[in-house]
């Protein structure tokens, strides 16, 4: 049988598909056992089942391109490049994380990887991944910025002022709606007029499509193809990742406005072992390459975990510390 | 009387309300299917329908703007914001369109609006989502705002600001919703806005605080009470109106005053209440006025450096002992 | 000849809709007067060229029916029933006037003829209009709103939110986009990416059309038959009016942005002599008819100026008044 | 040295930033072919291009959120908000997104960002075109806050923001536009932000005063004079950083204090400058300090009551007056 993957993309990179959703499973489940253990506060938002969406998109970018996101955003910081240490110790709250423990898990944030935050606002990384692209643009970088955001976010006014000024001022952005259906409990049919995101570029001459996010080739072609569309034509563009999250909006969601056959429907339809299945079946690897990726994403996670409880926390000093640019000793009276 | 949480309390004024009134209605995000992100309005939508509970998009500006068309046209929209955070999206139908559409329409128009919004800080949410932002709503006339305490205050309250015709911002706390107290199970009980409520009595200092800081004050007090030490404490309950008559009469009476509130410091609560205080009741002020307040900070997320931005019980005994220490 | 225009309406309407085109001319172009002297002070924007748009629309909706607009909203406000003294008392800023001289040319509201308001932040009275329809609907009282607004406003937030809100709550809003081609001096190509007003409702399963607001008939027509629509369905509608403002965005405004041949191809197509010929021509009315209810438009605009001068100004006690339902002693220490 | 308005003042800061430096971006509601509705940006587009100077949809929010994008993105963007009223509309790219990404991504960001935004009453633009919104950017931590008094601070203080590494919320007063003065024309004269300026030096009392408040405070003291009532006047110029130091050695050595500030009066800037008096100069004070501010409305249009909102140069003597004739 002729590989239709392998058409694709090498061996290496095919893989390397595969073991970043493993990370990324890997890790979201290990922050949940840490959540209940006390070790993560706070809203905690996990990606499980969405997996083929950070992962297949961010192959389709290029390594400096721009990306920001929402709260739910540990695997899009990850697939970058972002150090799982310095991840896990800032879900911690630690000195050693990302954000030194000042952002929490909604508020990732690495610049040597070109990941420009997450966002605990809805709709609030639209006007920034707006004008990131603009910089781009501006300063002839050839950057592009690709902006995640769910199906709730798509009504914020935000949305349609972002849609508006990019096509206006031809900026090189991609919008990526990561659909899972629900905005917490509020079904995408009880939010949005029109459910077909992709449908409500429409009023802005911004070009759209669908894609199901359950399948990473599938995302990462469609994206690839847009990124590059984007860069040639200095103009915005939005791709609809049709997708689920297997769990609560957040560990605090029992979930209960879902029914248990729709969540087994879609589980049934998990990302990572569909395409693990399809890595063997057009003999890209064998079962015990994959089970050897799955140990190894299990290793860095664990690893990450102890990183996490070994470091310090906080000095009390930090709290007045990286505000201002130039000093924390602006405001002296204030202490 | 029964034993009720804080959120119980807000859910029982809802629903008493709307079953009194038809003209109440109610809306936000996931306030209906899901019956709120803080349940406070559970059973809601089963009560009474979709077409009186309603969940809407994510759009905030819009959530208030709606509840002000409909107050034009008559109804008396009680809305939710998921939290005080999003207000910031909110608020040109908030400062720029409910506060002033009174006034400058020369009185023609009534606005009946509650919007109700959780906030404030302590749960490791980070700075987007840790504000109390109630200064903001304080500086702007043409709003009520209500911060109540406790269970009894949180019901009585809110059914008087869905009967007031004021549009008023309801701010309750996030770490208050479990909290538990006796609350009057009659349907008539209401609690006036703008009376201040004597939470305790006490005759060395004042202590003026409101929404969970009244409880913090409350722990404080009962604390210095162990060294010999009798605190008054005031609960604001609105902070506007504002009952200034009611904490000055009691800062006549101890002469002495802290000022405890969660927001940031500077242009907060506490600098009104200071500045009130100097202009009303100097001559009899034994010693300045301490404030207590959140840190002028981004709220961090890490629990370790975040308790540091909030006013905890410690800080309150510490100024109220500092407050008693110095003389004029 | 057959009338075109007497199979439309009787004559009596017809003679209305033109005096009432007269009366708005006759009072903007007086206002530009009085605050040319100093009488009338602040902003001020004038409706002059656009009279078809509030005539012909307003003769389309129910007495009942809510209207809400933006700053530029006398017209829409006499052509309701307006009494033009308090109209021109509240320009004077005298106790005489519609907000008893608080609100100035930009806030006239009047309920009694379900005039809810003028305001002044940009696009603020898109959820008033969702609002009310909501209202109207929940009581069972089988009115719309009507919301105009003009090209400059769609791109602010709130267009997008109340447009998605309206058609999925199935509200009763018809939304009037008069497009006049500029928001104050940036012309529509440059804020919108889809300058075809209209066209942006797609994304929102919400009908639309666009109709020439230089006539006043077309209006009239395309309004009825949308605000049938929108009643008998209980959805949103938006109709773009394509027109044009004859002075500056305001008073202060020189308006050097527009060629001059540009205004003057547009005054050319001034609605208000334009029905006057057609009226005429199909022998609806002579021409001193008309001069007639040009005469009387000038009394009546004339009587409104005396009536502001010589009305009292406000107390000085107004200033704590009408904050506060129930009393003005609320903040007693504020005093 | 030349003489020239508060207006073309700031265009000279524009214009010599935007040729020092090509990461300066300006963008805004008309400020490119329109050239400003203020006229501020007048000359811009000539001489920089539309590449550097645009128009802008009317989406508030987006126009501050891009330059946050931007400025994560390397460029320094000093835009414009056509007035502050509008700013409300983007509260949440200023108040969530601004002022906290720097701290709560842990220091490794810089937004180098300007947000200037004309404002202010007495133009009988009525209630939702003539607010004072300075307390709501002062009230929150991580953002500075510029308020020039004169064209020379209005050229100096913008070229400062402009260079300065923090967002600045930069808020000129309406009716300074036209207001002359001697301005220097050399290309390196800045003026730092966070030292208060004493614009008259005086012994018997100070006036703290910003913006608009500050040449009103001038007029007060020069009629005072005559009256043999010498004050001394300190123009804050910027509210965040504040400079506390400047104004509580004034008080010091005066003994008394007048707050003058056109913001509302509850939580405003005089709340937090007369806190901050009790807190740090109590001892010096001779008599209580005195608030002049704007009153609690929304302002009214008709100019005969307008004025009575807005605080006037007589309103500033009956209070220096009155702060003379009490004592402790
Ligand atoms: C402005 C704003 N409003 C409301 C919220 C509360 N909230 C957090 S997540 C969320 C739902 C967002 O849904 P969606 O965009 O579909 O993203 P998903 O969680 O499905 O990834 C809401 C309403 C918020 N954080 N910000
Ligand atoms: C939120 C907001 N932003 C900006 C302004 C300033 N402004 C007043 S009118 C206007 C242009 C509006 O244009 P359009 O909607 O086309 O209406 P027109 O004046 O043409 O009738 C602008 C930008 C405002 N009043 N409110
Ligand atoms: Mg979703
Ligand atoms: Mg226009």
């Amino acid at each position: 049988m002729e590989s239709r993957l392998r058409a694709a993309l090498p061996d290496y990179d095919l893989m390397k598909l595969y073991e970043q959703m493993v990370l990324c499973r890997e890790f979201e489940e290990s922050c949940a056992e840490q959540y209940t253990k006390g070790h993560i506060t706070g809203f905690l938002h996990l990606y499980s089942g969405q997996e083929a969406v950070a992962v297949g998109a961010t192959a389709g970018l290029h390594k400096d391109d721009y990306v920001v996101s929402a709260y739910r955003e540990h695997p899009q910081a990850l697939v970058r490049g972002a150090d799982p240490k310095r991840v896990m110790a800032e879900l911690f709250g630690k000195s050693t994380g990302m954000c030194k423990g000042k952002g929490g898990s909604m508020h990732l944030f690495d610049p040597d990887i070109a990941f420009m935050g997450g966002y605990a606002i809805v709709g609030g990384q639209f006007p920034i991944a707006v004008g990131l692209a603009f910089a781009s643009k501006y300063r002839g970088e050839g950057r592009i910025a690709a902006c995640f955001f769910g199906d709730g976010a798509v009504n914020q006014g935000n949305f349609h002022e972002g849609l508006n000024w990019a096509r206006l001022w031809e900026l090189p952005v991609l919008f990526l709606c990561e659909n899972n259906f629900y905005g917490i409990g509020t079904g995408v049919h009880r939010a949005s007029a029109l459910p077909d995101i992709h449908r409500r570029t429409c009023g802005y001459d911004v070009p759209s499509e669908k894609v199901d996010g359950m399948d990473v080739m599938a995302v990462y072609l469609a994206v690839k193809r847009a990124a590059e569309w984007v860069r040639e034509h200095s103009r915005p563009y939005l791709i609809e990742v049709i997708t689920y999250r297997f769990r609560g909006h957040s560990m605090a969601d029992p979930g209960k406005y879902r029914s248990a056959a729709e969540v087994e429907l879609w589980k049934a339809r998990d990302p990572i072992p569909a395409f693990g299945k399809r890595l063997v079946e057009e003999g890209v690897v064998s079962r015990d390459d994959l089970d050897c990726l799955q140990a190894k994403a299990r290793t860095v996670v664990k690893e990450a975990v102890i990183f996490a409880e070994e470091s310090p926390w906080p000095d009390d000093g930090e709290v007045w510390k990286d505000i201002y640019a130039g000093g924390e000793e602006v405001c002296p009276w204030q202490k | 009387m029964a034993e009720m949480t804080y959120r119980d309390a807000l859910n029982m004024a809802l629903k008493e309300e709307m079953r009194r009134d038809p003209s109440v209605v109610v809306w936000g995000e996931d306030v209906a299917l899901y019956e709120g992100s803080f349940k406070v309005t559970r059973g809601l939508l089963a009560e009474f329908g979709e077409g009186r509970v309603k969940d809407t998009p994510i759009s905030e500006n819009t959530i208030v703007g709606v509840a002000v068309g409909s107050a034009l046209g008559g109804l008396r929209p009680a809305v939710e914001l998921m939290t005080v955070n999003f207000a910031l999206l909110a608020m040109d139908q908030i400062i720029n369109h409910m506060a002033k559409i009174r006034s400058m329409f020369g009185g023609q128009a009534t606005l009946p609006i509650v919007v109700r919004a959780p906030g404030g800080g302590g749960s490791q949410l980070g700075a987007q989502h840790s504000q109390s932002l109630e200064a903001f709503f304080m500086h702007c006339p043409g709003i009520y705002v209500a911060v109540p305490s406790t269970p009894s205050d949180a019901k009585g309250l809110l059914k008087s600001a869905i009967r007031d015709n004021n549009p008023v911002m309801f701010l309750e706390h996030e770490l208050l919703y479990n909290s538990k107290g006796e609350v009057p199970e009659d349907e008539d009980f209401t609690v006036p806005l703008g009376k201040a409520h004597i939470m305790r009595e006490g005759k060395d200092v004042t202590i003026i605080a409101y929404s969970r800081m009244s409880i913090l004050a409350l722990a404080a007090a009962a604390e210095l009470e162990k060294e010999g030490i009798s605190c008054e404490v005031v609960d604001l309950r609105t902070l506007t109106p504002l009952d200034t008559a009611t904490f000055t009469a009691s800062v006549k009476k101890t002469g002495r005053a802290v000022v405890v509130s969660e927001c940031w410091r500077t242009c907060g609560v506490g600098a009104e209440i200071t500045s009130l205080l100097y202009e009303n009741c100097f001559d009899s002020l034994l010693a300045p006025v301490q404030r207590v307040s959140g840190l002028d900070v981004p709220m961090p997320y890490s629990r370790k450096i975040e308790k540091l931005c909030i006013p905890q019980v410690e800080d309150a005994v510490k100024a109220v002992k500092e407050v008693l220490s110095q003389k004029y």
